[in-house]
């Protein structure tokens, strides 16, 4: 009697969300979980409509992150047919385990806004004032509209306003995603040479910047000081090699964290109460830890025994939130 | 080779190999294809998963299948008369946006915003399209990518919740089991069906997809007909808005991305090519069940997440290649 | 070159196009082949061109047996067909037309054209036929008689033995047949087989050796021209004894009120200023070659294309049609020159089409019951040979599509009628009755102006005739029944 | 331009109001607008930053306009012929993969994979079109949603990076300061103009687009010609997304998203109607510039993000409005 799991993912398209999914399926095997993950490509009805097909089949628990507002709607629907749910990822304004959601049994998930804050606090302290004083940093923005990406730039606008001497030159849109990110940088850097520091916002866009600088004659590292998020393995290498000053992460292990917390819930083991509230502290990454980071997350996955951490299994487990850190 | 393509790809009088009766018999069997291809994913789909085939899921289906048929009856329309919309995904997030404001002050007659603001974005593309005469792929385009930079605007990205409680018994409570949101889909597919049929409206959009300078030369009011079709579809549309807003309880940003496609997919699975001068709303009810079944049903089936579009996108080929009716179509673009 | 054709069949699906039919194309010799719409002849010639291949029978060309895979396959051995529907893409030039599937012909080294060595070759092959058209000309703007030029040249450019022509002069105007049929006269000169299809006996007799005779499908015989009557001709054609004239007879009350008049109207750059008026009950023939203002007339009646200047009056009150919707919802009627392009909707069906300018409705709703009765009394009018109203006008043959159209004009129970070649490609049949329809309505006090390019038809049905040239009137027969073609003729060009 | 694209034709050679000299006059006047509009935008994006017309600031828009460039050559037939291809964006991000996944092992030799895989990628969605006669609205509908699954099956959202310094060498360098992908572009672009106005192969494209039935009965083999132009397109879009993957040193499943859309209307402003049976190289260049420029003007004039789409769809649409030749097309679907 292997319990089901559902899980709906924003998108696949991104390296992120199919880290996601592995460490889930990882400890769905370890657990003994038959997961069904269905993917809402980008698109809010389809995100509805998965969640409605996971009730559908009666599944036992669902975990779900509720982009475009759809955090509601879901546990509604789960709360009709009494199945149990932990949202990941992305905050919805409301509570876990509140009379209105009694089945809503658990948030995990990271404060984006204070990574943001970490990425602009790092990249503020190393760039240099130009001639006017001001240090000039460009922002390259995640796709509009979304709570992740309003959440990033929150977390830049608090640091922001404690550093007066940085002027932001402008911002695009890059739309989370490579190739977009690194056609809407280069044209802002050509209108705004003068930029030493871009805060982006994720990894893919990270990554985008830094081909625009290259493909300009820049160094990103040594000319233009990049920030990003999400400790992809490529991020971990550009912040190995010097080109990516700040990276920080580790979230896609929210996903392992909440089925461990499902599971126990499944098998009658309630989340206690104080855990079910997690904004995970993300993993920051500079070069001088990238050793570290390389020696404790072997393949960018820290040791995880998710029967460990599962109370059905190992009655005195600790939380199943284990945060990334490093080991000194 | 040569000869054949002579007698078959050609829009003569020729073409059609059996007049008379025969013709319209092998019409009959042409129409059963949609209908037939509904059957064979319902007979897979449960076989592959035991709680496919139950009341509980086939009404889930007809409610997630009723915004795609709404947007699809106006769709029905449009691509009969030769033309293309592009905007509808853009249009259904405008009106949801427009329902989500106003649901708190106006509870269930928040559907009057919806549609209005719905038509007056049909008007436009209407207008662009019938006086601008900016071909109807480009004008939608550009307004697909207006309406939605709107949205973008009015919200920054903020969702804009739903919590009004009559608002949401209104659209969201079932009757008799039935979904509110499903009566009402069956309500408009029985008006659009009317329209189409027997209305002189239904009749003067279908003469313009059948030949647009005869209908001009007939004195048919071709630009008008137009952007009353226009209007038509960004009622619907808006309609289709309010439904999705209800459904999510919330207006967002991204609402109704890519739906234009699947709108598309249906209306032209379900019979009605993009040649136009031919529609059916039975055809476009039918596409939408088939589209909505194939996520449905793969979702229920645990097609791996990886797969699956390449699975929708090979039925959808299939499904137009089969259904297709290329002796009424003769030239394929 | 002889080819020889015996028994030949074709079906397409329980329709016998063609059952047993037999003929024989000799060297020097122009071979017509007649008989009513449908009655199988563009079905033999283009079996005979290799674009359709014979159920049965079997065809020879000098003695050597001979079936073609395609239609390039024989014009490989020397046979060539000029359709009978326009086949000039207008988004290519002259010369590209005419070497359309031969353009690698003209491909240099590493593929790419030689465009002045392929117009040189076309402006010869159009010399050799007199064609007035530059090979440079937009073939856009050319008409359709300089399209079917272009056609015969394409033909010709293949170095035919036999040329085959399929109704090319049934949208030619005076001049332009004049022009075919000399040129099929000095390529029989040099030798060419030719055979030719029209719906003109007096084109056939012209220039015609001999002269085949189908009938649904089936071979009626093969005469010399000069042994049969033309009476002869359209009876076995037909079936049956047709009237001595095909026109039916003028009434002879005048003074019925004017409907329509027109001061001094220009329209673009076609017409400059024409007065004209035209009574209840008459036929005004209209006499003009291609852009002579003819189209450009109609266009501006029927609110198609906006008035340069002048003024025009219907029913006494001023009259300025913003679009044909509202000309049509004051009673005017127009038939175009092109019914599958402009006068209906081949994909419809009969009822579709015959109530398209005013459908019958309560409110909203199309009352289909009265659009029926309206849509079966016209068809009883008309004589539309149909089974059913509900039967898609692609069954039909030319002669009945026609009638639709004219059906279509009637429903709205027009005042004025205007009528742009109403019976291009039609068979001499259904013409007596398209007459015949047309005069009973003007006889019940419908005004009609008629324009054709077909010269016995416009003196056989006006009552009174004008004659256009280059946007001018330059001759007002009062009374159309004295006037003689020649008359006409000298006042067009 | 050559006296050829100009002489083309009307649909309905009545419905033109004026024509001789007047009208060939005008057409030079419209042929004109979409350079107009280039001149516009350059004049206003100039007086917005001062950076923008900078030797290396249009020295980046080449760049950034070569991908859309090649890809659009390619559709440039495919529209001129009357048709469209909805998954060049797809076949670029395969393309890409391929790229990404020899590179290492190929070096610059890696553009063999990627035209290949373009190609191949082509001959599917002609073959549907040519041979399965399933229109290629529908039919590259389907593909672009099968071809861009087969990327993420692949790559499992992971992006493929591009390390080989000698791929990267060829692709990305410059000489005498031109960026290679940028001479590559050029290079194609004289090609394709050749192709078009110059060759057998071209004059049937344009044929099939300015009647297909009349291309049929003169004997041009349409359904050879429809394969080979989409293939044609294909191989375009694998140069497309080997470059696009040199760009951006990898390829992800996201690459070359949307790009249908940009390709489209760069071809259509350019001059080259939906409708088909003309087509312009030439045209399609300025479209390419006026999409690219557009962005990068306002980028750099750090125009607000949320309102960049509006403007963008506005000068779509405006620009189809004044470019669009209505002389020509006759009937606006
Ligand atoms: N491709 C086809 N498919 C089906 N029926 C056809 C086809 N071509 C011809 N027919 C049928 O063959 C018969 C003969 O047609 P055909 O075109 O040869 O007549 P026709 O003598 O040329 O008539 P017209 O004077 O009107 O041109 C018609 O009854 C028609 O229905
Ligand atoms: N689909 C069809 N099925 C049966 N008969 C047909 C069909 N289409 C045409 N026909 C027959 O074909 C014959 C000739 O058709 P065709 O199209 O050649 O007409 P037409 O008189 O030549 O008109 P036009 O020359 O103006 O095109 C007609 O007798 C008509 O009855
Ligand atoms: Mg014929
Ligand atoms: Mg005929």
């Amino acid at each position: 009697d292997e319990p089901t799991v559902g899980v709906v993912v924003p998108t696949l398209d991104a390296q992120f969300w199919n880290s996601y999914v592995a460490f889930m399926k990882k400890g769905a095997d370890e657990l003994g979980v038959k997961l069904v993950v269905l993917n809402a490509d980008n698109k809010p009805d389809q995100m509805v409509k998965s969640l409605e097909d996971l009730v559908a089949q009666k599944v036992d628990g669902i975990v779900f992150t509720p982009y475009w507002a759809t955090a509601a709607r879901g546990l509604t629907l789960a709360k009709e047919a009494e199945i149990p749910v932990i949202l990941t990822d992305s905050y919805p304004d409301f509570s876990p385990q509140t009379e209105r959601f009694p089945n809503y049994i658990a948030f995990i998930g990271p404060s984006d806004e204070d990574a943001g804050y970490q990425m602009a606090k790092a990249l503020f302290a190393v760039i240099k004032p130009g001639p006017d004083g001001k240090k000039v940093i460009g922002v390259v923005n995640g796709t509009a509209g979304t709570s992740v990406a309003i959440d990033r730039r929150k977390g830049l606008e608090d640091a922001l306003k404690e550093a007066p001497d940085v002027r932001v030159a402008g911002e695009v849109d890059g739309n989370f995603v490579r190739d977009t990110s690194q056609t809407a940088f280069e044209s802002l850097f050509q209108g705004n040479p003068d930029i030493t520091g871009v805060w982006a916002a994720n990894g893919g866009t990270a990554t985008g910047v830094m081909a625009a600088l290259k493909n300009q004659g820049k160094a990103p590292g040594k000319d233009v000081m990049v920030v990003g998020m999400d400790l992809n393995p490529e991020n971990v290498d550009a912040v190995k090699s010097g080109d990516l000053l700040f990276d920080i992460g580790g979230h896609w292990l929210q996903g392992g964290f909440a089925l461990v917390a499902l599971f126990d819930q499944i098998k009658g083991i309630p989340v206690p109460p104080g855990a079910d509230n997690v904004k995970l502290k993300l993993l920051p990454l500079t070069k001088d830890r990238v050793a570290q980071f390389e020696k404790d997350f072997p393949g960018g996955v820290p040791t995880y025994d998710f029967r460990q951490h599962s109370r059905f299994y190992n009655k005195d487990a600790k939380p199943a939130v284990f945060e990334m850190q490093y080991s000194n | 080779m040569e000869t054949n393509e002579t007698s078959s790809a050609t829009k003569t009088p020729n073409a059609t190999g059996e007049p008379g009766v025969n013709a319209s018999r092998f019409e009959v069997v042409k129409r059963g294809f949609p209908l037939a291809m509904l059957v064979l994913l319902i007979v897979i789909f449960s076989i592959a998963s035991p709680r496919f085939l139950t009341f509980s899921n086939l009404l889930i289906v007809l409610q997630q299948g009723t915004v795609l048929l709404v947007a699809a009856l106006g769709m029905t329309f449009v691509i009969m008369a030769g033309s293309i919309d592009l905007s509808v995904g853009s249009i259904v997030a405008l009106a949801a946006l427009a329902t989500a404001l106003t649901a708190d002050s106006l509870g269930a007659a928040a559907i009057i915003p919806a549609i209005a603001v719905g038509a007056v974005a049909g008007l436009v593309n209407g207008v662009l399209l019938a006086k601008g005469k900016v071909p109807s792929f480009i004008a939608t385009m550009g307004a697909m990518v207006v309406y939605r930079g709107i949205v973008l605007l009015f919200t920054r990205g903020a969702p804009v919740s739903i919590e009004d409680e009559q608002f949401l018994d209104v659209y969201t409570n079932r009757t008799l089991g039935i979904p509110h949101s499903v009566i009402i889909g069956l309500v408009l597919m029985v008006i659009a069906y009317g329209i189409i049929n027997r209305t002189v409206f239904g009749r003067e959009v279908r003469a313009i997809g059948g030949g647009e300078r005869v209908a001009i030369l007939t004195g048919i009011q071709v630009a008008r007909v137009k952007v009353y079709m226009y209007v038509l579809l960004g009622a619907l549309c808006g309609i289709a808005g309010l439904l999705q807003g209800a459904r999510a309880m919330a207006a967002t940003a991204q609402l109704g991305e890519g739906l234009e496609l699947d709108v598309i997919a249906a209306v032209v699975v379900g019979g009605t090519p993009l040649t136009g001068g031919v529609g059916s709303v039975v055809g476009t009810m039918l596409g939408v069940l088939i589209i909505t079944l194939l996520s449905n049903g793969m979702n229920m089936a645990g097609v791996d997440p990886y797969l699956q579009n390449i699975v929708k996108g090979t039925v959808l080929v299939c499904a137009v290649f089969v259904t297709i009716d290329r002796k009424k179509i003769g030239i394929i673009k | 070159m002889t080819l020889a054709a015996s028994d030949l069949s074709k079906s397409y699906g329980q329709t016998r196009a063609v059952d047993g039919v037999s003929v024989v194309l000799r060297p020097g010799m122009v071979h017509a082949i007649v008989g009513e719409n449908g009655a199988g002849k563009s079905t033999t010639l283009r079996m005979l061109a290799g674009a359709e291949r014979p159920d049965s029978g079997v065809m020879t060309l000098d003695e050597a047996s001979y079936a073609p895979p395609s239609v390039i396959g024989a014009a490989a051995l020397g046979v060539s067909l000029v359709y009978q529907e326009i086949t000039i893409n207008r988004s290519l030039t002259v010369a590209e037309n005419i070497f359309i599937d031969r353009l690698r012909q003209f491909a240099g080294p590493i593929g790419l054209i030689d465009r002045r060595r392929m117009e040189a070759a076309a402006q010869t092959i159009l010399e050799r036929i007199s064609a007035q058209i530059s090979v440079s000309a937009d073939t856009g703007r050319l008409n359709l008689g300089e399209l079917k030029c272009i056609e015969i040249a394409r033909a010709l450019s293949t170095n035919p033995k036999i040329l085959l022509l399929d109704e090319s002069t049934a949208y030619l105007d005076h001049r332009e047949v004049q022009a075919v049929l000399r040129v099929i006269s000095e390529l029989k000169g040099q030798g060419m087989t030719v055979a030719f299809v029209s719906h003109h006996l007096d084109e056939v007799l012209a220039v015609a050796d001999e002269l085949t005779i189908l009938k649904d499908g089936q071979y009626v015989g093969t005469y010399r021209t000069t042994e049969i009557e033309p009476n002869e001709i359209h009876r076995r054609m037909v079936g049956r004894e047709l009237a001595r004239s095909i026109y039916p007879p003028r009434p002879r009350d005048t003074g019925k009120p004017v409907v329509f008049e027109a001061c001094d109207v220009a329209v673009g750059r076609e017409l400059g200023g024409v007065s004209l008026n035209v009574h209840a009950g008459e036929i005004l023939g209209l006499a003009g070659l291609k852009g002579a203002g003819a189209e450009a007339l109609f266009a501006a009646i029927c609110g198609d294309l906006p008035l340069r200047g002048g003024s025009m009056k219907l029913a006494g009150g001023s009259y300025a049609p913003s679009s044909p919707t509202s000309a049509w919802g004051q009673g005017v009627a127009y038939l175009p020159g092109d019914r599958h392009n402009e006068g209906l909707i081949a994909d419809f069906s009969i009822l579709d089409n015959l109530v398209m300018a005013r459908p019958p409705h309560h409110g909203p709703f199309f009352h289909r019951t009265a659009a029926i009765a309206i849509a079966g009394d016209l068809i009883a009018q008309i004589g539309i040979k149909t089974h059913s109203v509900d039967a898609s006008c692609r069954s039909l043959s030319g002669g009945n599509l026609q009638k639709v159209v004219i059906g279509k004009c009637l429903a709205v129970q027009p005042r004025l009628l205007l009528l742009n070649n109403p019976t291009r490609g039609v068979d001499i049949g259904a013409r007596t009755e398209i007459y015949r329809i047309v005069r009973q309505k003007a006889a019940q006090g419908l005004a009609v102006i008629l324009s054709s390019e077909d010269m016995p038809e416009l003196i056989g049905m006006s009552d009174r005739l004008l004659v256009l040239r280059q946007g001018q009137i330059t001759h007002r027969i009062e009374t159309a029944a004295d006037a003689t073609e020649h008359d006409i003729i000298g006042h067009m060009a």
